[in-house]
């Protein structure tokens, strides 16, 4: 059973993907993108990787999609027919390419150990020791919490400097050069008045959710990353239906700023505070007395860093992006 | 007087002209101050070079080491025989033709003489490193310096014309510089390990021939500056610069660098007798040989004056490769001789040439009929360099020619003796006309004008490069001390 | 502190930036960046020195042993480049603020210096690390950083060459990461020395041959090897002249060392030479892109696209030496990279200077511009002598390691390329040269004066390094030649 | 289940290369970001395919449960989805600014308008 659901989504994928190919119209071709985000979601389920999951659903199927959109309706929604008298080359040449790249790949999955066997390198070497002995040495049930926060916990302070790298590149990019926001603002759904009392009501308990899923991530799937894309979530849905003013009006474009730089400080001043305390950087076992419970002060503070820069991050990133697209549309 | 070693007094020949530069530059606001600082900085350099000589000949080793750049590959510099002579050379004629330029450059009104004056004084300084050089890489260093500093003399006019000669210059002398010197200068390195300049060669025993050959064609062509054919092309188009310039650096500084640098790598890099063995040795000979008929035949149907000296140049350089490559000890003496003898007999011509550019404003052959009753110092000059050049007493020429010749004897190269006496006569065929058809009575019914000659520095200088020519034959010995010496 | 500095002088810009968001205004952001700057190199200087000491580096971040957690490792190799990169980068801040002045609208400032920080702090961490997965996560720092800096510039056209940029340095990483993932799958680990240790028994596998292809293939997409530099030119070009002095001296370098570290250490000199034709490749490419982008270099006007064809030629030669597979080609490759850091620091700098005052870096409107602006043209002029290779440059120290490499090996032909392509670069060196100091001043030359101090002072310190360092070798040399021994000397 | 190796691997080699196609081929730059995205995520999919044990759970430690899945790929993936959202976003406010200043965010047009400028 599981093996046909597996060969069922995998064939989906592709046949999403080619539908991606073929469509001219950007907007489908962006739902398909969010569907093959879903997709693959569905399949890190079933390859027991729910926090990837989690998050692909999040990122793949929500964020991503609700930035191209907002892209696309500025830059318009269809891709150019190409018109051109000359044979187009690049598609030959692209085949080509592709071609020879994805032979060399398949002629490397050749020697690779089979899919799913218990003894292949990657199960039997450096990974049985989280395993065995995260629980004494961490403390928590989530391995991958465990080492996203710990063991690699310096890969993932670089991932949260990375969002926080494109926060500030949008910033910088796309802010408006005028200081003050445009006044008249129309929020994209506000004649629905029945999504916005639902939604009112939702947006509280999406929030919830959130912190939920942000404290909740040692136990089970989730974590400061997943916390954050849920938590702007809540933001986005509410400048969608009351307008940007007003969803400015709640959290400050500059106080967005600072939070998606103290996320990234904290998570950065827990490694220092380690590092004074005389261990290594990140080194939790020296946040307290007990190794165990400085591990768990240690990630509780970064989910919490990461969680909060996500979240401004991509508060700032949609801010910027709609605030630009309404500037435009008063240009036209 | 404690204080001056030789060892600083080899030091300040480079670094006088530098601090000229600085002084020159400061200057720069008033003519005679400016040149004021270049007549003394020549004072002081010719001092010095005297003062090296006497040391050289009291027998005293003078060695100065600047710094090493990475093992084996250090600046620094050593006091030699063949280098006295090229610095002792530089060192005199730096002097006469700061005269001979103060009287050209102010009658012919040029422009930027300031940076004229300076890069001539970087130039000279270059030239006093390449002599006392020690080493190949010391040698190469100075010999780009000069490269890159001349360019700017050649251009001088500013002109279409002068752009397109500074480039050829440039691009002939780097190029060749690049792609064939520091190439051969690398795989001596490689082979031999060092580059310091040896009594009898750096070359291990048992190094293969082949290799040795390849590397003696690099260096023969790489050295673009002894303009053997067909890199040669570049001196004739530096003939654009004002006539100081091509005076001093393209009859002795620039071009004597570069045959020096041959005669340097000959005897000490290579070695005599690792030359004799080499298989491309007697080729390039011959290319030489060619080198010298062919450039005098070009000199014949130039009617520009300077140009057709410079044809005549490439054909004399040609000899003085040609003496390093007949590889015996007659042939290195008179290669050496040469570049003295040569330097006082062509300078004379460029002097004149000058003058009578100043004077008369004339630049071809056709037009010097008869000029001798006007310029009749200047057409006498001329005269003296003329039989200088051509070999023939009583001029200095005519011994290095005779050691060329007796080098070429040695070497059993009848070639090469042929083409010695043939390019004798070719010289008396292109030179010798133009001061006696000076003197000849200009043409029927015109008036005998009056004498009219150049600047009186200027015919000070040129007068006194022709007396030393003069000089040279009654008095060689000191010379041929020098020369003689190298290859003991 | 001494046991923490591997780590310091990459979390020191890296935990600076989101302060410098808090400093908000733009004066304290740049004082505060350039201080930050200076420490790091502080930091990484002592890192040197102690390297040079007492060996090899190896820092466990949060405390966790390789390869269970992520380890920093410092020795030879890394430790020069990471002096180079944090050199480079307070030089060029302290010239940043006089030169962004007129490339950048003013409200955008305090973004440029924390992306410039960012940038800085992901190019130190890809070098200082000893993790396959660790290099990623910092190379998409800096990239991210880098197509910020990038679209900063004033033309248009630096958005599309951002973006251009965007597209190839992304396919560049996810190469990168199919080759990590190859790896891990046929050894289950990712720290590089772990790595090093297992790949050995399963070297024979097609596998373990395609991860090392895309990791090579993806390198070189960042490093800019002929023919997959198409990105770099633009880039250079449009990018603010400022961000380029700093990226053209240090981010392809960074590449590279990534190279130098897989190829030599982590599959191992036997490996990539004896299963993988890295030799043929190398120097084939090597020397095509050396003779293509110098020849296209000289027919270029803009001279910063100028310099940046020169950068691609000069990744050629850098290539070249690692192709030699021997040891003093491998260390003429090292020279080279600190060498052509400082070469093309203080070219950039000096253009840098001339669109500051011009606008614009165009020969055609440089006419006698050495008169008016006197010191930034004699500075162009000595890193020009530097990159052709003039002796007393550090130019001629790394050709003459290079050469001598080709020689050992016999290769006669490839060491006259090497010097032919000198020739190439003295030819479009010679144009700008004649150009600003031989022709007239003439109307279409404005009316401008010499650079401010604060991009003068950067610039001479970087010319006087130059000079200084092709005379004064020992330590450039020495440390290079030591790395190289490392490299070799560590062979299975 | 050997059969389903290879397969899976292939399959997600083919999702690979459509990606990597539509960045190369796409005119249109923000389809370019979009086949960025596919290649991407097909990486990703490579990777937690390979962590994968038939039969293993998710690795949450529970009692009575021996057999989990890799926890190292999916931590990898995790942060490599951050990288890659954050590019898109990036690579978006780069188009929305080409758009602004070309007015079209179609390759050739940006082409064609350099070569006029």
């Amino acid at each position: 059973m599981e093996s046909f659901v597996h060969v069922v989504i995998i064939l989906m994928l592709v046949t999403t993907a080619i539908a991606i190919v073929r469509v001219k119209d950007l907007f489908a071709v962006t739902m398909l993108a969010g569907i093959y985000g879903l997709l693959s979601a569905s399949f890190f389920v079933l390859m027991d990787a729910h926090d990837v999951a989690f998050t692909e659903a999040a990122v793949g199927a929500g964020i991503s999609t609700l930035l191209v959109l907002t892209t696309l309706s500025m830059t318009g929604r269809f891709e150019k027919a190409s018109v051109k008298p000359q044979a187009d080359y690049r598609p030959v040449l692209a085949l080509v390419l592709v071609t020879v790249t994805g032979a060399l790949l398949i002629y490397g999955t050749q020697d690779m150990p089979g899919f799913g066997t218990a003894d292949a390198p990657v199960q039997t070497h450096v990974v049985p020791r989280y395993l065995n002995d995260s629980a004494t040495e961490i403390g928590i049930p989530n391995v991958v919490a465990s080492i996203l926060a710990s063991y690699r916990g310096y890969d993932t302070f670089g991932e949260v400097v990375v969002i926080f790298t494109a926060g500030i590149g949008v910033l910088a990019m796309v802010m408006s050069n005028a200081t003050k926001m445009p006044v008249v603002q129309t929020a994209l759904m506000s004649d629905h008045v029945v999504l916005r009392i639902v939604s009112k009501m939702l947006i509280p308990l999406i929030m919830l959710f959130a912190l939920y899923v942000q404290f909740h991530g040692e136990y089970g799937p989730g974590g400061g990353f997943q916390a954050g894309v849920i938590f702007a979530s809540a933001f986005i849905l509410y400048a969608m239906l009351f307008g940007l003013t007003a969803a400015r009006n709640v959290v400050n474009h500059t106080l967005v700023q600072l939070l998606s730089a103290l996320g990234v400080l904290l998570y950065g001043s827990v490694g220092v505070v380690a590092m004074i305390n005389g261990g290594n950087f990140l080194d939790y076992n020296f946040l307290s007395d007990d190794p165990v419970a400085g591990q768990m002060l240690g990630i509780l503070l970064v989910e919490l860093g990461v969680g909060i820069t996500v979240a401004s991050v991509m508060i700032i990133i949609f801010f910027t992006f709609t605030a630009r697209s309404q500037k435009e549309g008063e240009a036209d | 007087m404690n204080s001056l070693t030789p060892e600083l007094m080899l030091q300040l020949t480079m670094l006088v002209p530098v601090l000229a530069i600085a002084g020159i530059l400061l200057t720069g606001r008033s003519e005679n101050v400016r040149e004021a600082v270049s007549v003394i900085a020549s004072l002081i350099v010719l001092a010095l070079v005297i003062g090296l000589y006497n040391t050289f000949k009291a027998g005293i080793a003078v060695e100065v080491n600047w710094f090493e750049i990475m093992p084996g590959l250090s600046l620094s510099f050593r006091l030699e025989a063949m280098g006295m002579i090229f610095a002792l050379v530089a060192g005199v004629l730096w002097l006469v033709t700061i005269f001979y330029a103060i009287g050209y450059m102010r009658s012919h009104h040029e422009e930027n003489q300031t940076r004229f004056y300076a890069c001539f004084a970087l130039a000279i300084g270059s030239v006093f490193g390449v002599a006392f050089a020690s080493n190949l890489f010391t040698l190469f260093i100075f010999y780009e310096v000069l490269t890159l500093s001349t360019y700017p003399l050649v251009t001088h006019a500013g002109t279409a014309e002068a752009k397109k000669g500074g480039r050829t210059y440039l691009g002939i002398l780097l190029g060749t510089s690049i792609a064939f010197f520091l190439f051969a200068i690398l795989g001596t390195y490689f082979v031999a390990g060092t580059l310091e300049f040896t009594q009898g060669g750096v070359f291990p025993a048992g190094t293969s021939v082949a290799v040795g050959g390849a590397l003696l064609v690099l260096f023969v062509f790489g050295v673009g500056k002894a303009a053997i054919m067909p890199f040669h092309r570049w001196l004739p188009a530096a003939m654009v610069a004002p006539t100081p310039v091509s005076a001093l650096l393209h009859a002795v500084a620039v071009v004597k660098a570069g045959v020096f640098t041959l005669l340097k790598v000959g005897t000490f890099i290579f070695g005599l007798d690792f030359l004799n063995e080499l298989p491309t040795t007697d080729a390039l000979l011959y290319l030489a040989g060619a080198s010298v008929i062919i450039a005098s035949l070009i000199a014949m149907r130039q009617d520009n004056l300077k140009k057709r000296l410079a044809y005549s140049t490439v054909s004399q350089l040609s000899y003085i490769t040609a003496g390093m490559l007949l590889a015996t000890d007659a042939g290195i003496t008179g290669g050496a001789m040469h570049i003295a003898m040569h330097a006082f007999g062509k300078i004379t011509l460029f002097f004149c040439a000058g003058a009578i550019l100043v004077t008369l404003h004339k630049t071809d052959v056709s037009q010097l009929r008869g000029i001798g009753w006007q310029m009749p110092v200047t057409m006498a000059a001329f005269l003296i360099g003329t039989l200088s050049i051509i070999g023939l007493p009583p001029t200095g020429g005519s011994w290095s020619k005779w050691f060329l010749l007796s080098g070429a004897l040695d070497a059993d190269q009848m070639f090469i003796m042929g083409v010695l006496m043939l390019s004798s006569l070719l010289n008396i065929a292109y030179l010798l006309p133009i001061p006696i058809l000076a003197f000849f009575p200009p043409a029927d019914g015109v008036a005998r004008p009056a004498i009219k000659e150049a600047p009186l520095p200027s015919l000070l200088a040129l007068s006194f490069t022709a007396l030393m020519c003069l000089v040279l034959f009654v008095f060689p010995q000191p010379l041929y001390e020098l020369a003689a010496s190298i290859t003991q | 502190m001494i046991v923490h500095l591997s780590v310091l002088q990459v979390i020191i810009p890296l935990i600076a930036a989101p302060i410098c968001l808090l400093l908000r205004k733009s004066e304290l952001a740049w004082a505060f960046a350039t201080l930050v700057a200076f420490m790091t190199l502080a930091v990484s200087v002592a890192l040197l020195s102690q390297v040079m000491q007492s060996g090899p580096v190896s820092y466990e971040l949060g405390g966790w042993e390789a390869p269970w957690g992520i380890e920093y490792r410092v020795d030879m190799l890394n430790a020069p480049l990471l002096v180079l990169i944090s050199a480079i980068s307070a030089l060029a801040l302290l010239a940043s603020r006089t030169s962004i002045e007129n490339e950048i609208p003013e409200n955008r400032h305090t973004f440029f210096y924390i992306a410039w920080l960012l940038c800085m702090a992901g190019l130190l961490g890809i070098t200082a690390t000893g993790d396959a997965f660790n290099v990623f996560v910092f190379l998409e720092i800096s990239s991210l950083a880098t197509y910020t800096l990038i679209a900063l510039g004033k033309d248009r056209r630096a958005l599309w060459a951002s973006f251009q940029y965007l597209v190839a340095g992304t396919i560049g990483a996810t190469f990168i990461l199919i080759g990590i993932g190859l790896m891990y799958v046929m050894t289950g680990t990712l720290n590089m020395a772990d790595l090093a240790q297992r790949l050995p028994d399963v070297e024979n596998t097609k596998t373990v041959f395609t991860a090392f292809a895309f990791l090579i293939v993806g390198v070189c997409m960042k490093l800019a090897l002929f023919p997959l530099h198409l990105w770099l030119p633009n880039a250079y070009t449009f990018a603010p002249s400022i961000v380029t002095t700093f990226l053209a001296a240090t981010a392809t370098k960074v590449a590279v060392y990534v190279m130098i570290r897989f190829i030599f250490d982590v599959f191992g000199f036997e490996f990539s030479f004896t299963h993988f034709p890295l030799q043929e490749v190398l120097l084939t490419l090597g020397i095509a892109g050396i003779f293509v982008a110098s020849v296209v270099a000289i027919y270029q006007d803009n001279l910063k696209r100028m310099l940046a064809y020169s950068s691609v030629a000069q990744v050629g030669y850098i290539m070249l030496g690692i192709s030699f597979a021997s040891q003093t080609g491998i260390m003429a490759t090292l020279l080279h990279m600190l060498n052509h850091g400082l070469m093309k620091g203080a070219l950039f700098l000096a253009l840098a200077a001339v669109v500051y005052r011009m606008g614009i870096a165009q020969l055609s409107q440089m006419h006698g511009i050495a008169s008016r602006m006197p010191l930034t043209m004699a500075a162009f002029l000595i890193g020009g002598l530097s990159l052709i290779g003039v002796p007393l440059t550090v130019g001629f120290i790394s050709k003459w390691y290079l050469v001598s490499a080709a020689l050992e090996n016999g290769w006669w032909p490839v060491a006259a390329a090497i010097l032919l392509g000198s020739l190439l670069s003295v030819v479009y060196i010679w144009r700008v040269i004649e150009v600003a100091y031989f022709k007239p001043v003439s109307e279409s030359t404005p009316d401008v004066k010499e650079a401010p101090a604060a991009l003068l002072i950067p610039m001479w310190i970087l010319v006087l390094a130059n000079l200084y360092f092709g005379i004064e070798t020992s330590l450039t040399v020495g440390v290079s030649q030591m790395a190289a021994a490392d490299l070799f000397g560590g062979l299975r | 289940m050997e059969f389903l190796g290879l397969f899976n691997y292939w399959v997600v080699i083919v999702l690979m290369m459509i990606g990597f196609y539509i960045v190369i081929c796409s005119n249109n730059l923000i389809k370019k970001l979009i086949g960025l995205t596919i290649f991407q995520t097909s990486v990703f999919i490579m990777y937690i395919s390979m962590g994968k044990i038939t039969g293993g759970t998710a690795p949450v430690l529970a009692d009575g449960i021996t057999l989990y899945s890799n926890p190292l790929t999916h931590v990898l993936i995790l942060t490599a989805i951050v990288v890659g959202i954050a590019t898109t976003a990036l690579g978006l406010a780069i188009v929305v600014r080409i758009h602004e200043s070309y007015g079209t965010v179609e390759e050739d047009d940006i082409h064609a308008k350099d070569k006029q400028a």
